[in-house]
């Protein structure tokens, strides 16, 4: 006799991205994590709303609700869980699926995060001054005056630097970085 | 001795076993095994023709060991082993191999597999049921006398049964008096009974009959001996008030200066005094002084319950008192405790002031409660327009407690029916699954339904006092996802009852140490069987009866503690008990005394004999787990029927082909 | 490395944004004689961002951080800003729980000649560190400047208090409040201590993270507090800096400032406000110094509970 | 076993009376397959476990043995599993020092109610082993004696 066959439904692929992903299985649809949810109000689907989405298989819908995006990482629903389901893990899962799927109807969010992420590679380091400025002129120009209050303001309180600061060793961490993503899509081809 | 003669009978099970397993095969192959004289294959063993078989071979070939190869020996071996008795051979010189459930039915598509795994458990049966012994069932006698731990509904139905059936019953009963949670009820679900009403006749029945000695304000200490004849020792408290002189006539009470808070009967949510009677139909009606609080135990001054007391029965001299008793059986019955609702800080328990847990609820709409019964804030006046009762709080939740508390959906309901009818206020429950499971349950929960209770399906992730809107202000929040709307909801209310969970007593594990039960992962105690055996233990003599089984409601907590008794009744009936005679010994002229095994047994049952400088196993004690056997460093104690010589051999048959299959290892 | 020295990691966040921290940190940390080793070329967490992103490349980018710490010998790291301690704090513990993930974060590592072994390093929050290693009550025992007067809403936010809490409850923590108590402080009942300043929401759905931000400012501000006190950057960040976009946004006009809990100890040190960072926060801080009275005020008695009021349920010290 | 040249390890397994047996029969009930390579021997408790027992059955030609028990509290006699945990992590040590692999000798728990647990340990432990390859305890050990070697666990 042979062990289950892996079926490798998009349940299957969520479970498999996330550490402690399994638990999911067992949801029992109580909503105490919707309930807990700071930006439940504005999402599209309560996190329980789209685990029920994901058991169906309904992958699309999931991959472009806005749901993870909204998720602040703030881990309430985590830690009510009554059956101890790593949500907050789940949300960056989906919102990686999302982008490499590219269907997420939430551009700027995963924007955000990536030019976020463009810094951090570069430097090693984030840098808020470059952050903010490049972000906004590419996604929403229109923020940028009001941001520049702010940033103004911030600078005056000697909060936000001109020039990004850089690690010294930036090439080890880019070979590290490098190795990471080539494991990281070897799993995805898998 | 002469050689052992062996006979092994493989069994076809129809096609259960001979669908799979060349059965004939196997049987041919048995008969080169050593000390085998007769192997045969046989249609269905356990049918009449089968087991007749086998006592014809017994007389016919002189067989001393009989093998049987078939199902499970959870399932037959009982059958085969009075087979073997019937023809006079001593049913523990046969042995069971199970090639059903562990081989063919798990190998279906692998006959050669399962044959040669077959063959295997075969030769493991044949070589090691030439080293077992005859053995003697023990029986040991009953003495009438029960002892019923914990005065609840279950404890006092179970006590009544068997002193009704003439025998003699202590209830000890750790509180002031027997009742338990049920005496704290006011109405109970689903018929809406007054508790009292029900309860207070088989409290009255329970004191007052010939045949049970109540010892209330008491606890057990020490548990000795084995079934038939334990010996307990009892720990009655002393109450500081004579019971051959007080006529329970309350002046003491009511001119005692000290006021308490009631945690135990008023669920904390009323007073009573340091000298008190629980409740009025407390059983025994005599009060009771707590010295904790009583200002004369602190400072030596007041005195003024025995001032006025009119017939002198305050005696703040008396001592506890240490009670002896020699039963047969035991019932342990001592509940539950309800779930501490301050351990999920989400809830505002004990930070808001109207949220209340279901006992307090409980105790609000009690009329001899604190309120008279009438539902209020914790103001003590004011009605709420708005309550929510909220379910599952501490159950069904992995940081809590994972169990479903199996009473509180109904309970919840009964709350519904009595705000709504009490106050007329708005009421909504919050739940995650409605379990109304038991008979006559799904009427009341549409009873509810109709009398206009709203049910909002989400489990509850907080409740707040913080206001995001003019009309949450000065109100309790309730946050939770109404999970049939798929949407976050808010529900502002001025009263939150918590259907907390229940929980094994906090003293659950000791209690169980003491009496040689175990606790299972919900820290409830574990019954011998869950379907088929639901209020004996694994203790002989030794039963359980009620919520400290697991989460019940009234109906199942009677129930168990009628079947109970029933059970101790039947051994007392039968005057003797036969027990396994699966046992350790210790060969004394061996033993080193070095007393590794003494702390080794879970039930106690080695002792150390001070003059002989050895240990001894007591064998009405022992349950034969074997794990002093496979402690003892000088290898001097036997487990019977699992001996190390039987299980060498054990391992030795089951190998028997390995090593001549494969060509590059020579055979030792 | 002696006991009270401590291999720190700083995070990007304290560079500048929140300078205010790193100098109030520094600043008490040099009164209460323990001394603060920054990691040698550390590079940034990833915040909230990289996990969501690229979940393997986010742990070896935060794990480099513990082979680095670990390389330069330490056993633990302590660490200011929450965000950084909830990343540092779960790759050491994902790798270990999870050996597949840990062995492919450990070839990526190697990848720039680095190795981490989990468990290795324990990492520490700030706030924790404070409280076990120097406690309460030497801190009571340091003050020269008791808070007396000052109302104060102790703000945990989420990430320290979840997932993998530090203190007693990861829902109404007291751990802080008992420190600010024991500064001279009284520290008002605020029920909003865990919930989420919003994060990076600012930047995703400027609607969203203003309702969080002015949630927790009129809590604040209801429960009568002078000011509110945090342990993270990025809380911190939230509530002053978009403060006033928050009453915009609401038309209200809350002034609530917002302090990290080292330049309070700082202040009650008796140490200067500027060596402590004060006036770089939007809504101006300095107020609160002028509101630090020299006596304590009067112990407000309780509301008198009418007679026939029921007892409320003990709760537990 | 050679079976056309792939190795079908054999392995011992021990099962306690209450549940881990009775979870092999529930799976046998219900039908669950799993690979034929386990031969179990019942005790009445993992308390029971006496280490010669393992040493034993590896000496004569089982690539690997397999224990089972009640979960730990939930023992029907208590806290027998809690003993044999102890006695195991002794073994184990053993066993490490003769270069024995720990995916050999594996302790596990399962319920009465688990036949899916206990179905699942077996097949996984039978992969485990098939990576490993054949013991051959009496090839690489041919003068070790597990009374010997039973002797240096109790110490
Ligand atoms: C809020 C609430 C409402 C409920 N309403 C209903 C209802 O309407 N209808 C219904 O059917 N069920 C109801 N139940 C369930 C009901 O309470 C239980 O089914 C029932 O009380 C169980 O009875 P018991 O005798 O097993 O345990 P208990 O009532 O808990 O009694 C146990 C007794 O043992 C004593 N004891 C404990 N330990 C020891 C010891 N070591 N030594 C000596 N004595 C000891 C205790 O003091 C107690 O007197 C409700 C439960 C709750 C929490
Ligand atoms: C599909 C299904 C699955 C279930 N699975 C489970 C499970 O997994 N676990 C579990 O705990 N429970 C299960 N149950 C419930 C279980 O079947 C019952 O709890 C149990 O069988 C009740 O036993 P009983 O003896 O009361 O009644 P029954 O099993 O109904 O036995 C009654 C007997 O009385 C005989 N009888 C009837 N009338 C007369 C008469 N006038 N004269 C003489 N004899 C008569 C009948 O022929 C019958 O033999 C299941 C039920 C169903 C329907
Ligand atoms: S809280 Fe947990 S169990 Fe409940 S719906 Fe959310 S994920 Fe499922
Ligand atoms: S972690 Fe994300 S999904 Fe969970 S409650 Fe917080 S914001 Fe919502
Ligand atoms: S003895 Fe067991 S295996 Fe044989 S026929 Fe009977 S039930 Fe089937
Ligand atoms: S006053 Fe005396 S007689 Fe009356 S209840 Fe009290 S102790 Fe009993
Ligand atoms: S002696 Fe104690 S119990 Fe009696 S009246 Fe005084 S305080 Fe009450
Ligand atoms: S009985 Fe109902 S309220 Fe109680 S734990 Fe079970 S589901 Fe929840
Ligand atoms: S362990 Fe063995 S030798 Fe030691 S006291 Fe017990 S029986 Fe005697
Ligand atoms: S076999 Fe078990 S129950 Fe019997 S004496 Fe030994 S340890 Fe105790």
């Amino acid at each position: 006799m042979t062990a289950p066959q892996h079926r490798n439904t998009f349940f299957d692929r969520v479970v498999a991205a996330t550490p402690g992903g399994e638990l999911l299985s067992r949801c029992l649809q109580c909503g105490s994590c919707g309930g807990s949810c700071p930006s439940g109000a504005d999402m599209d689907h309560t996190p329980r709303a789209l685990f029920a989405m994901i058991s169906a298989g309904l992958e699309d819908e999931v991959l472009s609700s806005n749901t993870p995006w909204y998720c602040v990482s703030c881990y309430a629903c985590t830690t009510r869980c009554p059956q101890n389901i790593p949500i907050t893990d789940i949300m960056y899962t989906l919102k990686e699926m999302a982008i490499r799927a590219g269907r997420y109807d939430h551009p700027h969010a995963a924007k955000f995060s990536e030019t976020f992420i463009g810094f951090v590679e570069q430097r090693g380091r984030s840098f808020e001054a470059g952050l903010a400025t490049r972000y906004h002129l590419f996604h929403h120009p229109q923020q940028v005056i009001k941001l520049g209050i702010m940033g103004v303001g911030m600078l005056r309180r000697n909060r936000l630097p001109l020039r990004p600061k850089s690690i010294r060793q930036i090439d080890q961490l880019q070979a590290i970085l490098a190795e990471a993503k080539a494991l990281a899509a070897k799993e995805v081809e898998a | 001795m002469s050689e052992p003669r062996v006979g092994v009978y493989v069994c076809h099970c129809g096609h259960n076993i001979a669908g799979t397993v060349d059965v004939q095969h196997v049987a041919e192959w048995a008969m080169g095994l050593p000390n085998v004289v007769i192997a045969r294959d046989n249609r269905f063993m356990c049918a009449s023709t089968g087991q007749e078989q086998i006592e014809e071979d017994i007389k016919q070939f002189e067989l001393t060991h009989v093998v049987v190869a078939s199902c499970s020996p959870h399932m037959h071996e009982k059958t085969f082993r009075n087979a073997c008795a019937r023809a006079g051979l001593n049913p523990y010189l046969f042995e069971m191999a199970n090639i059903r459930e562990h081989a063919s039915w798990v190998h279906p598509n692998d006959r050669e597999g399962a044959t040669n795994k077959a063959k295997a458990l075969v030769s493991a049966a044949v070589h090691r049921v030439v080293h077992q012994q005859p053995l003697e069932p023990m029986k040991v006698d009953i003495r009438p006398e029960t002892l019923v731990v914990g005065g609840g509904i279950a404890g006092i139905q179970a006590a009544l049964e068997i002193a009704d059936a003439g025998y003699h019953v202590y209830l000890v009963e750790r509180e002031p008096s027997i009742g338990g949670h049920m005496a704290m009820f006011d109405k109970t679900f689903p018929t809406l009974d007054c508790a009292a009403c029900i309860l207070t006749p088989k409290m009255f029945d329970a004191g007052g009959h010939p045949n049970i000695t109540l010892l209330t304000y008491s606890e057990v200490e020490k548990v000795d001996g084995y079934v038939g004849n334990f010996q307990v020792r009892v720990r009655k408290k002393a109450r500081m008030v004579d019971e051959s002189l007080c006529t329970g006539c309350g002046t003491c009470w009511e001119k005692c200066p000290i006021k308490v808070v009631d945690t135990v009967w008023e669920a904390g949510l009323g007073y009573r005094k340091a000298i008190y009677r629980p409740f009025p139909q407390a059983v025994p009606k005599y009060p009771v002084i707590d010295i904790e609080n009583c200002t004369y135990f602190k400072t030596g001054k007041c005195r003024m319950c025995e001032k006025v007391c009119p017939t002198n029965a305050i005696n703040y001299e008396m001592q506890d008192e240490i009670i002896d008793l020699e039963v047969g059986n035991i019932i342990l019955a001592t509940g539950y405790k309800l779930f501490d609702a301050r351990r999920i800080p989400q809830y505002g328990y004990g930070r808001l002031e109207n949220v209340f847990t279901s006992l307090e609820f409980e105790r609000l709409t009690n009329a001899s409660g604190p309120t008279e019964g009438k539902i209020v804030l914790r103001d003590g006046e004011t009605m709420p327009q708005t309550v929510a009762i909220v379910h599952c709080v501490g159950s069904r939740d992995r940081n809590y407690n994972t169990h479903c508390s199996a009473i509180c959906c109904m309970s919840s309901l009964k709350f519904a029916h009595l705000v709504m009818e009490k106050t007329g206020a708005k009421v909504y429950n919050f739940y995650i699954d409605m379990r109304p499971i038991h008979k006559g349950y799904e009427e009341f929960y549409h009873r509810i339904m109709e009398e206009g209770a709203t049910f909002i399906r989400g489990k509850v992730s907080e409740i707040t006092d913080v206001a995001r809107s003019p009309e949450e202000e000065g109100k309790l929040i309730v946050v939770c996802e109404d999970t049939l709307l798929g949407r976050q909801r808010r529900v502002p209310v001025d009263m939150v009852i918590l259907a907390a969970g229940l929980e094994p007593q906090a003293d659950a594990q000791e209690i169980a140490h003491m009496f040689g039960v175990g606790c299972g992962d919900t820290g409830f105690f574990i019954e011998r069987h869950p379907k088929l055996d639901p209020v004996a233990t694994m203790t002989e003599g030794v039963f359980i009866a009620g919520a400290c089984q697991g989460a019940k409601d009234i109906p199942d907590s009677v129930a168990q503690g009628a079947a109970a008794a029933a059970r101790v009744l039947g051994t007392i009936n039968q005057r003797q008990v036969t027990l396994e005679p699966i046992r350790a010994s210790i060969d004394e002229e061996r033993c080193s005394g070095c007393r590794i095994c003494n702390n080794m047994c879970p039930y106690n049952a080695i002792d150390f004999i001070e003059e002989k400088g050895v240990s001894r196993v007591n064998p009405a004690l022992c349950k034969g787990c074997g794990t002093c056997v496979a402690a003892c460093p000088s290898q001097v104690i036997t487990g019977a029927h699992f001996t190390f010589e039987q299980i060498m051999a054990e391992i030795d048959g089951i190998m028997i082909d390995v090593l001549s299959d494969r060509p590059v290892v020579e055979a030792v | 490395m002696t006991a009270s020295c401590y291999s720190y990691y700083p995070g990007c966040s304290l560079q500048h944004r929140s300078h205010a921290y790193q100098q109030s940190t520094e600043a008490i940390a040099r009164s209460l004689g323990f001394e603060l080793a920054e990691i040698d070329d550390w590079n940034c967490c990833g915040a909230t961002e990289y996990f969501s992103v690229n979940r393997l490349p986010a742990y070896a980018l935060v794990a480099r951080n513990l082979a680095l710490a670990a390389d330069q010998g330490a056993e633990e790291i302590v660490v200011p800003c929450s965000a950084c301690f909830l990343n540092l704090h779960k790759t050491d513990k994902n790798m270990k729980l999870y050996p597949e993930l840990g062995s492919k974060v450990n070839k990526a590592l190697a990848a720039g000649n680095l190795h981490y072994e989990p468990g290795t390093v324990k990492v520490r929050h700030l706030l924790e560190m404070i409280l076990t290693d120097i406690g309460v009550d030497r801190l009571k025992d340091r003050t020269r400047r008791p808070l007396y007067g000052l109302k104060l809403a102790p703000y945990y936010g989420c990430l320290v208090a979840r997932p993998d809490s530090v203190f007693d409850s990861t829902e109404q923590p007291t751990a802080m409040d008992k420190m600010l108590e024991a500064l001279g402080a009284q520290v008002v009942p605020f029920s909003l201590k865990t919930f989420c300043c919003g994060g990076h929401m600012t930047q995703i759905s400027e609607e969203t993270a203003l309702d969080m931000i002015h949630r927790i400012i009129k809590c604040a501000a209801d429960s009568g507090a002078d000011a509110l006190v945090t342990l993270c950057p990025m809380c911190q960040l939230n509530l002053d800096v978009y403060q006033e976009a928050a009453n915009r946004y609401f038309e209200t006009s809350y002034q609530v400032p917002v302090l990290f809990f080292t330049q309070v100890i700082g202040v009650a040190l008796g140490l200067s406000p500027k060596e402590l960072g004060f006036g770089q926060e939007f809504v101006d801080a300095r107020v609160l110094l002028d509101k630090i009275q020299d006596v304590p005020p009067p112990r407000a008695t309780p509301a008198r509970r009418s007679k026939q009021a029921l007892p409320m349920p003990a709760m537990p010290e | 076993m050679s079976d056309n040249g792939t190795f079908t390890p054999v392995i011992v397994g021990f099962l306690c009376n209450w549940c881990s047996y009775r979870a092999a029969d529930l799976a046998g009930t219900s039908r669950m397959g799993y690979p034929a390579t386990l031969r179990d021997i019942r005790i009445m408790c993992t308390g029971r476990m006496d280490p010669t027992f393992v040493l034993r059955a590896l000496q004569k030609g089982a690539d690997g043995v397999l224990i089972m028990g009640c979960h730990p509290g939930q023992c029907h006699y208590q806290e027998g599993n809690y003993k044999a945990i102890r006695r195991f992590a002794l073994l184990r040590r053993t066993l490490r020092q003769l270069g024995i692999e720990d995916e050999r000798v594996q302790l596990h728990w399962a319920s009465a109610a688990e036949g899916v647990r206990f179905a699942e340990t077996v097949a996984r432990m039978t992969e485990q082993i098939k990576q490993l390859g054949p013991l051959d305890w009496p090839r690489n050990w041919p003068n070790e004696d597990p009374y010997a070697v039973e002797e240096a666990v109790h110490e």
